[in-house]
């Protein structure tokens, strides 16, 4: 069998985390090509119907990057994400939709290096947990 | 608390005073000591030369087997090579991908396999950090009064991971030997190199290194190390160096387990005294030894 | 300091003696107009508004039955303010609801008297209309509920209701209290100074306080809380993946009646019925062949997540959502359980109190630092 | 289905397509719905790239365009550029993926890169078809463009930008402009003098008509966006005008000295200063920090730092008025204030606090009170009665006197003075100063009655028929404090407050034969000297604990034991023994110290069964007094409180009878004069307020009073300050002291005082001695200056605030900080200065004092790379090193002599520059040695040459070097602040902590936040040339702005649905930048699309979606989704 080769979506804030990623890719730095990134100009800008929506979609994790709080580049909208991430991760966890599965991350543009970092350890984690649960269902059924 | 043990070849040879008075130091300190069953050489310096992996799969081996005691996480380490050949694997197995699963590979005949989660400790770590001034102080006896000692602690346990001091400036055994009422002999020798193996290779070069630090201690009653080869190249060679520079450069010269158990009321039996190769009378006699 | 009065009734009496209290009232202008639950001329109770004191006759204030959470009624009177004072008699359901419309500037609580009720639960609609085709009244069922027995042949009072923790409302101006307020007897207490101004216009004369209320009233909260705590161990136990929450959710037909009847869903306008979720016939297409199948109507778990994200932090737990659900899907445990662990992560609970910001309308720079769990 | 998509993917060279193969993805993307072509092309950014996407959507009547390539943040402008051309709407039919950064370039392996390209692909592709068309707003651009940092960058870009007839405003945040540049001597690799080619441009900024100069200030907020930012800038008070002329009198008689920071601290400066003779503008600035500990701590105010510096200059006079400002007595508190101002002295941390009372009293003592001026003010007919005239009242009446009030003093006593004539013995305080002081005062103009006492020879009614409008009540009546034994009352017993009274008052000598004083406070020891003075034989103090605990000030104590006073320590008194009702004896019992008590002092336990007599013939209690007013004021209508002391309220001082007023001893009881003082002054302030009708000020101040503790900026407390002994009084020979009433301490002689006064370190800067004040002939000096705040208007911002150079202190093995010889390479610039500490000379420093310099060395060793390449430190290289290292051998050789021995220590020469590598060959050929290895270590040897170790790696041997002098070049380092400056500006900093530019080949001046440019080395280590060139580059993107006159602002605004939205108004509370207004008619919130910035913290959490972002709606981030996981 095949090894299992989680999928996850990463909403990425344009100042800090896209820009890392484009540091990443810019340096060179190899990571899973598991994480698919989807620009946002802000992490205070991913509506939690995304993260349900990709979960829905089959996503084996989600990730958001965020800038770390004081530096957003739109003062706080960092910190609203973290109370809807905080808000979302108790209604995901009661349906088996683990803790692990949904992060939210301080990455600034110029740390490339902790993208790679990130998205290998989600990866290696996501590769632990398993499947899905809607990816479950497909495969059993 | 518990500790393994991981006493390296050195300690089991030449350096036997220094296994004894660490027993004896962690025993007095209420603390016991899991020796690793079947533990192998950490390959010294001469393994690097052979082979990079060998090099790694030795200490490798050896964390891999302190792993199956589950309970205990913190391996004590007295020897500063065998420390550093450890902590290498221990930090290189975190940063390089790929590696546990080479090692690992190499292991699968034996059976056993590395996961990374023991932590290796220094003697003087462990003495320091755990234990610290206080619970020295609380167990000695009769305090040393006017003994001067110049603290030295080699490279080996301060570089290249500066894990418990400051490598450039080291200060971490100065609140230990005051704790026994010693005074600190006034020194910036304490990080310097000792010039460890090319004592074999290349003698002038050490000498030379060895004399820079005898020099320094002049005026101290003593030194006191924390690793075999820095106390073998501090012992043995002094005499010589004091003949090619004209100057008397002996001095005493010990292992910090052996001093604190000395203040403690342990005995020079006890702590393997009469195997040290440079103890003057007077040395004990500020001691209070007779 | 809450004062108390009383208002003795013999049997039978006590919606003639509560229809002379708000009489009262509305004669002596304290307010202009009443909503509460009133006798209908065809059938059943229902919340009525009334201005003019000759049509608060019918007035069935304690009846059994909820048909709808009035903090919906009471936003529709006041978010547009009238400048009208109006008296509410509410059940503390629909007290906590209207506190977090208040919040979200959906009603406004300037010209209105709140008084709440004790409550001692409802019949689902189709059940109060057979108790009371039976000829059951209120009085019948306060005295049986208060002697612990609720159920009326072989239906009992709404599953919500049983687990319901707050049976006393909070944050009135005036309460009526019928728990342990003593045989013959209904108390009334004022709880704010305008409360306490409305009371004493009246001619009811004063009443100590009920020595035996508190503990009454703690006794009953903590029966309901222990019954709330085994549902949820046990709801949780069920439901605990998306595969179980499709299980629950199987005979869903994206009717949206649960968060119509829901009161704080306050939105003029469910996202799922705006554009964004008017698909294009190729989406369909393309989901069907990704998935394979795709059930229609579509986005049914993805509908009910959502608003668990959208109104768990507000959810009262008043089960309007199960009653008003056509094909019976027992909504109310699962908004309620996904409510607590929401709620809690926020140290909130809807409708506490005024003053207490929702979650998610502020913000601090050292907070929730665990979910990132990064420091610099 | 009408969309019509074309599908364009990029082999970037090889940097796409050598990791991912993109022929197979634009076969995939063919087949995907609505994709009506898909092509691979070797540089879709390219020219004919862009004419293929214009081609093809002519040719195949395309509707919608999706590329995919690099990073959208590189190209995403140009080819919705090729689309507009074309005539689409580039919003609504342009999307671009990222191939490059996101897949080709991180992903090893070739299927999992094509793989990954094929789902970003349909991603792109199912959200594109989503777009709507949208145009940008456009607004118009303020010419004006802010500048921040004088360095030669920051003048650069004014400079280029005054130059083209557009407004510069550059904002500096020390008192001149110049930076770094300016503190060098000599230029790489030219060698121009850095100040022959830097002032001009300081002066041509200077005098620029379009250049609006701000120094001494700082931004502090940044609002608004590209061409219309508001700017508040924070103008740090300079306590110097602008009419300022420069001429530097007022700096001649500072009397404060602090290290000057424009040349690394190594050369004094005044507290009122210009930082360099070329420095511009020139206009001096008054270096004022948090007030002095020693000033807090002082009761009544007193400019301490002040008064001890004019000591230090030999002004006493100045010292006296300084004082007098406000001590009305400072001859007498010089004498016997309990100096809490040394307490707080931070000259303990070196050694011991200054001895600011002997230093107070010294002045005194040397200055006359005549000559202390009284201010110019007009006469106020206005009466005020002071009752008492102790200290309290003393203060009260001196200075509403000063103000012009005319002021009667009633004083009960035959003198005045109250306490400090009654209670306090002669040898202490001189009858003849308290006299001498007081004369003063009443010599202003104040009248004084005496022998009348209040309540009984006048009472307030009489006050107030006289016509005073306000009554000052400062009657401290003291009651001593019983033993409660037995026999008190024997003859022979006579508590200390009445027998110090009637040895003050009334010249009584009698005195017992053997005195017993018990107690141990100040009163005790006053006791038990003045008995000895009167003739006892023998005197003892019977104290219940030990010596340490005694509260009786050292110095009494001592000078008690020097006279002979016996000491009966940890005794308690029992009982007092009597023969014929006449004391006989004193019955004491032995203590032993206990458990400490409350306040932390040991408590005494008799030892049982201890008990003796102690012989004597007189007993004098003193272990406290107490107030009672309560027997005089209550009968006149006063409240009192339980203790006995007048009721008042603490704020306004007013008793509870309207216009009546106390302070001092009668209202917090047995206090020191410096506190009966300080309640004066507060009364001063009460009362005039009361008369001017302006009591609600007190309500007002306290509701403005901030809770928040203000951190301290005193000036540092210098690094290796040597230590210096404490200067001590001398004392009257003590074999004379025991018939003398002469006074015992007979003060500093003035050498020791100017010595003792030059301890002073100054913790305040400035002193406010105000004597730059008198000297400045244009009035410029103005000591109430504070921050002021300006908004200022810009379109454009240029950030060129500079680098901070690295402290290599914490590098301990170079020995920076601990031997004189090692320099620092910014010390070294300033020492080859001509401006600079030795004139431009190259002198080492003396051994045992850092600030003298010697003469020059006869070897230098110049250490590459500290704190650069290292990775304890920064990993970078800062570029500039090896150049300026060649520099410094060149000038060394030049200065010193050709016979210099320079070694340079180096790990690689970089020498990358026009006329670079010409340089080192130039400098080699002058017998510089280069030493290829770093050096490891600096040691010093005992006769003070350093020994510098190193490996040479080119021969493979560790060599010793020995020279006189070692010069460190230390990294470049990031601002320490750069944080907070990023945080301002919007912008971010890169892994090094420097500015991030947008991008480090094509942007290298533009940053992330649109109108913000970057210049110098705030952006990474760089040389003049290159920081010139930066400069000029960023002017020329400003300038780009201005010309144009109008800028587009992407449309990704907000937008909420007026048909959905609820109005809950929680959008409004989260959006940051207030641009949800509330439309009261519609019951709706409305955005503001010129304040909106797009950050979407409405729509991310608006529930029914009515708020959406534009470009980022759900319909589009959907797609994206589903096009990512579904295929």
């Amino acid at each position: 069998m095949s090894r299992f080769e989680p999928k996850i979506v990463g909403f990425f804030c344009n100042w800090c985390t896209y820009t890392a990623a484009d540091l990443a890719g810019t340096s060179r730095l190899s990571y899973p090509a598991n994480i698919k990134i989807i620009r946002m100009m802000c992490s205070g800008m991913v509506d939690p119907k995304y993260v349900i929506k990709a979960f829905l979609n089959g996503a084996d994790g989600v990730l958001i990057g965020g800038c770390w709080p004081g530096d957003c580049h739109y003062i706080n909208g960092n910190l609203k994400a973290r109370r809807r991430v905080a808000m979302l991760t108790e209604i995901l966890k009661a349906y088996g939709i683990e803790e692990e599965r949904f992060w939210l991350r301080w990455i600034a543009a110029s740390e490339g290096n902790m993208l790679q970092e990130v998205v290998e350890e989600m990866t290696e984690k996501l590769k632990e947990l398993g499947l899905g649960q809607l990816n479950r269902e497909k495969m059993a059924g | 608390m518990k500790y393994q043990y991981y006493p390296g070849c050195s300690l089991e040879g030449t350096a036997i005073e220094y296994n004894i008075a660490t027993q004896a130091f962690m025993k007095a300190m209420g603390h016991k000591l899991y020796e690793i069953e079947d533990w192998t050489c950490c390959g010294a310096s001469a393994a690097e030369s052979i082979s990079s992996l060998l090099s790694l799969a030795l200490p490798a081996r050896v964390l891999a087997l302190a792993e199956k005691q589950e309970k205990i996480k913190d391996i004590l380490v007295p020897c500063s090579a065998c420390y550093l050949n450890l902590k290498k694997v221990e930090v290189k197995i975190q940063s390089e991908p790929g590696l546990l699963e080479k090692l690992n590979f190499l292991f699968e005949d034996e059976e056993i396999s590395l996961k990374g989660s023991v932590k290796v400790r220094h003697l003087l770590d462990v003495i320091s950090t755990d234990m610290g001034p206080a619970q020295i102080a609380a167990r000695v006896k009769e305090k040393f009064e006017n003994l001067s000692i110049a603290p030295y602690y080699g490279c080996q346990c301060l570089r290249p991971y500066a894990v418990f001091d400051n490598p450039e400036a080291p200060v971490s055994m100065e609140p230990l030997l005051k704790a026994v009422g010693a005074d600190i002999h006034p020194w910036d020798m304490g990080g310097k190199c000792c010039g460890a193996s090319h004592m074999n290779t290349k003698m002038d070069v050490a000498l030379e290194l060895v004399g820079g630090i005898l020099k320094g201690a002049k005026g101290a009653d003593a030194i006191v190390t924390v690793c075999p080869m820095c106390q073998m190249n501090l012992e043995a060679y002094q005499k010589k160096i004091s003949r090619l520079q004209g100057e008397d450069l002996n001095n005493s010269i010990l292992y910090l387990p052996q001093l604190l158990c000395l203040a403690f009321g342990l005995s020079e039996k006890d702590v393997g005294l009469d195997k040290n190769l440079s103890i003057t009378a007077e040395f004990r006699k500020k001691a209070g030894l007779t | 300091m809450a004062d108390f009065k009383k208002l003795p009734f013999s049997k039978g009496e006590l919606n003639t003696k509560l229809a002379d209290f708000f009489k009262d009232m509305l004669e002596k202008k304290t307010v202009d107009a009443l909503l509460a639950p009133m006798v209908q001329p065809k059938k059943g109770v229902m919340q009525t508004l009334v201005t003019h004191p000759s049509h608060v006759e019918a007035i069935d204030i304690f009846a059994p039955v909820v048909p709808v959470n009035a903090a919906k009624l009471a936003s529709s009177l006041t978010s547009n303010p009238s400048g009208r004072k109006v008296a509410m008699v509410l059940r503390s359901c629909e007290i906590r609801a209207l506190i977090e419309l208040v919040k979200l500037k959906q009603a406004h609580l300037e010209d209105v008297l709140l008084i709440g009720m004790d409550c001692l639960g409802r019949y689902e609609n189709q059940d109060f209309f057979k108790f009371q085709e039976q000829g059951n009244t209120s009085e019948d069922f306060i005295e049986n509920a208060l002697a612990g027995n609720t159920a009326f042949n072989d239906t009992d009072i709404s599953a919500a209701c049983k687990i319901c923790e707050f049976p006393v409302a909070d944050n009135v101006d005036l309460r009526l209290c019928i728990i342990a307020a003593g045989s013959g007897e209904l108390l009334i207490e004022s709880l704010t100074e305008k409360g306490e101004k409305a009371l004493d216009s009246s001619d009811l004369s004063n009443a100590g306080a009920p020595k035996e209320r508190q503990n009454a009233v703690q006794q009953l909260t903590e029966a309901r809380i222990n019954a709330r705590d085994l549902l949820f161990k046990e709801h949780r136990e069920t439901v605990n993946s998306i595969d179980a929450l499709e299980n629950e959710f199987a005979k869903c037909i994206n009717c949206y009646n649960c968060r119509v009847a829901c009161p704080v869903c306050y939105c003029k306008e469910c996202v799922f019925v705006t554009d964004t979720f008017r698909h294009n016939g190729d989406q369909y297409m393309s989901w069907a062949d990704s998935r394979g199948t795709l059930k229609m109507p579509a986005d049914t778990i993805f509908f009910h997540l959502t608003r668990m994200a959208h109104i768990g932090l507000f959810c009262v737990g008043c089960g309007q959502c199960s009653s008003a659900c056509p094909n019976d899907i027992n909504l109310m445990p699962i908004f309620r359980t996904i409510a607590q662990k929401t709620q809690d992560r926020f140290d909130y609970q809807a409708g506490r109190s005024v003053d207490e910001p929702q979650p998610l309308a502020v913000f601090h720079d050292d907070e929730f630092i665990e979910v990132t769990g990064q420091v610099k | 289905m009408h969309e019509r998509i074309g599908f364009y993917i990029c082999h970037c060279g090889i940097n796409i397509s050598y990791r991912i193969r993109v022929e197979e993805v634009a076969e995939y993307a063919a087949t995907l719905p609505g994709v009506a072509v898909s092509r691979d092309y070797l540089f879709m950014c390219s020219d004919p790239g862009q004419e293929l996407i214009e081609n093809d959507i002519k040719a195949y009547n395309l509707n919608r365009v999706v590329v995919a390539s690099c990073s959208p943040r590189m190209h995403e402008k140009t080819f919705r550029g090729a689309c507009q051309r074309a005539g689409l709407n580039p919003y609504n039919a342009f999307h671009m993926v990222c191939v490059r950064e996101h897949a080709s370039w991180v992903t090893e392996n070739e299927d999992e890169a094509t793989a990954k390209a094929k789902v970003l692909a349909s991603a792109g592709i199912k959200r594109v078809v989503f777009q709507d068309p949208l145009i940008p707003s456009r607004f118009k651009v303020n010419s004006t463009t802010l500048v921040v940092g004088g360095g030669i960058s920051g003048m650069q870009a004014a400079l280029d930008i005054g130059a083209s007839g557009f407004k510069a405003c550059l904002v500096e945040k020390s008192p001149t402009i110049g930076g770094h540049m300016l503190q060098y001597d000599k230029t790489f690799p030219t060698l121009d003098c850095a100040a022959c080619i830097g002032t001009p441009k300081m002066v041509e900024v200077g005098q620029s008509p379009n250049i609006d100069l701000l120094t001494y200030s700082e931004v502090e907020n940044v609002s608004g966006f590209i061409g219309n930012f508001k700017v508040t800038v924070n103008h740090k008070a300079r306590y110097v005008k602008s009419n300022c002329t420069g001429c530097g009198e007022c700096a001649k008689v500072c009397p404060v000295e602090l290290p000057n920071e424009w040349d690394e601290n190594i050369k004094m400066r005044k507290a009122i200063y210009i930082p360099f003779p070329q420095a511009v503008p020139v206009r001096y600035v008054i270096d004022k920090r948090s007030t002095p500990p020693c000033k807090l701590a002082c009761p009544a105010g007193t400019n301490v730092q002040g008064y001890v510096q004019m000591v230090k200059v030999g002004n006493y006079q100045q010292a006296l008025n300084l004082m007098m400002e406000r001590l009305p007595l400072p001859g007498v508190l010089g004498r016997v204030c309990p100096h809490p101002c040394e307490y707080e002295c931070r000259r303990a941390q070196i050694d011991a606090p200054v001895a600011i009372r002997d230093l107070k009293r010294f002045a005194a003592d040397h200055a006359n009170l005549e000559d202390v001026p009284l201010p110019q003010v007009p006469e106020i007919d206005q009466k005020i009665a002071v009752v008492g005239s102790g200290p309290a009242g003393l203060t009260v009446a001196y200075y509403l006197r000063r103000k012009g009030y005319q002021v009667s003093m009633f004083e009960s006593m035959e003198k005045p003075g109250g306490m400090l004539r009654s209670g306090i013995p002669d040898y202490r305080l001189p009858p003849a100063i308290l006299d001498q002081e007081i004369d003063h005062i009443l010599s202003t103009g104040i009248t004084l009655e005496t022998n009348v006492k209040f309540g009984m020879d006048f009472s307030l009614k009489d006050l107030r028929e006289n016509g005073f409008q306000a009554i000052f009540l400062g009657i401290g009546a003291h009651v001593p404090i019983k033993l409660n034994i037995e026999n008190e009352d024997a003859e022979g017993v006579i508590d200390a407050v009445p027998f110090l009274y009637r040895k003050n008052m009334q010249n009584d000598r009698t005195t017992g034969r053997q005195v017993v004083v018990v107690g141990g406070g100040n009163v005790a020891m006053d006791a038990a000297r003045v008995a000895l003075r009167s003739g006892a034989e023998k005197v003892s103090v019977v104290y219940r604990r030990t010596r340490k605990e005694m509260p009786a000030e050292e110095e009494e104590i001592q000078g008690a034991m020097d006279e002979g006073i016996e000491f009966v320590n940890l005794t308690g008194p029992k009982k007092i023994v009597v023969e014929n009702h006449r004391v006989c004896g004193l019955e004491c019992i032995k203590n032993e110290l206990g458990p400490a008590d409350n306040s932390g002092r040991r408590r005494p336990v008799p030892v049982v069964g201890s008990e003796y007599i102690l012989e004597c013939d007189m007993i004098i209690p003193a272990i406290g007094q107490k107030v009672d007013l309560k027997p005089i004021l209550e009968k006149a209508g006063f409240e009192t409180t339980a203790w006995g002391t007048l009721s008042v309220n603490h704020t306004t001082m007013q008793t509870t009878v309207p216009g009546v007023f106390a302070a001092g001893d009668a209202l917090i009881g047995p206090a020191t004069v410096v506190e009966a003082i300080a309640g004066g002054h507060r009364a001063v302030t009460a009362i005039e307020r009361y008369l001017n009708h302006e009591m609600d000020l007190f309500e007002q101040e306290n509701q403005g009073r901030k809770t928040a503790v203000e951190e301290k900026n005193y000036v540092p407390i210098p690094a290796n300050a040597p230590r210096v002994n404490r200067e001590k009084p001398v004392f009257f020979e003590t074999a004379a002291r025991r018939n003398s009433f002469e006074e015992v301490d007979l003060g500093l002689d003035e050498v020791a005082a100017q010595k003792e006064a030059a301890r002073c370190i100054n913790c305040g800067g400035c002193c406010e001695c105000r004597l730059c004040v008198e000297q400045c002939r244009a009035m410029a000096i103005d000591h109430d200056d504070t921050d002021q705040q300006e908004v200022i208007e810009a379109g454009s911002i240029i950030v060129a605030t500079g680098f901070d150079a690295l402290d290599p202190t914490p590098i301990s093995q170079f020995g920076y900080g601990r031997y004189a010889n090692v320099f620092t390479n910014l010390e070294f610039e300033r020492l080859s200065n001509a401006t600079g500490p030795t004139s431009g000379r190259l002198l080492k420093r003396d051994q045992n004092n850092p600030m003298v310099f010697t003469e020059p060395p006869a070897s230098v060793a110049i250490l590459h790379c500290i704190g650069s390449r290292d990775i304890n430190y920064h990993e970078y290289c800062s570029r500039t090193c090896c150049m300026y290292a060649l520099k410094y051998a060149h000038l060394l050789k030049d200065k010193c002599g050709h016979e210099t021995e320079i070694y340079n220590f180096y790990i690689d020469m970089r020498c990358f520059g026009k006329g670079y590598e010409e340089f080192y060959n130039r400098v080699q050929s002058e017998g510089v040695h280069m030493i290829r290895g770093k050096a490891s270590q600096v040691t010093q040897e005992d006769s003070g040459l350093l020994v510098v170790k190193a490996e040479d790696t080119l021969r493979g041997k560790i060599v010793h070097v020995p020279v006189e002098m070692v010069i460190l070049c230390t990294a470049m380092e990031p601002r320490a602040d750069v944080n907070k400056i990023a945080r301002t500006f919007s912008i971010t900093t890169d892994k090094d902590g420097f500015f991030q530019e947008e991008h480090p080949k094509l942007a290298p001046v533009s940053t992330p936040s649109s109108g913000v440019f970057l210049a110098g080395a705030c952006q990474g280590p760089k040389d003049i040339p290159d920081s010139v060139a930066q400069a000029k580059g960023a002017a020329a993107e400003c300038l780009a702005l201005s010309a144009k006159g109008e800028v587009e602002v992407p449309p990704m605004t907000s937008f909420i649905d007026p048909d959905i939205c609820v109005g809950c108004k929680v959008c409004i509370g989260l959006c940051p930048y207030s641009a949800i207004e509330f439309d009261e008619f519609r019951n709706v919130s409305v955005v503001n699309n010129a304040v909106c910035k797009g950050c979407g913290s409405c729509a991310g959490h608006c529930p029914s979606g009515a708020a959406k972002i534009r470009h980022f709606t759900d319909k589009q981030i959907f797609a994206e989704i589903d096009g990512l996981l579904l295929n």
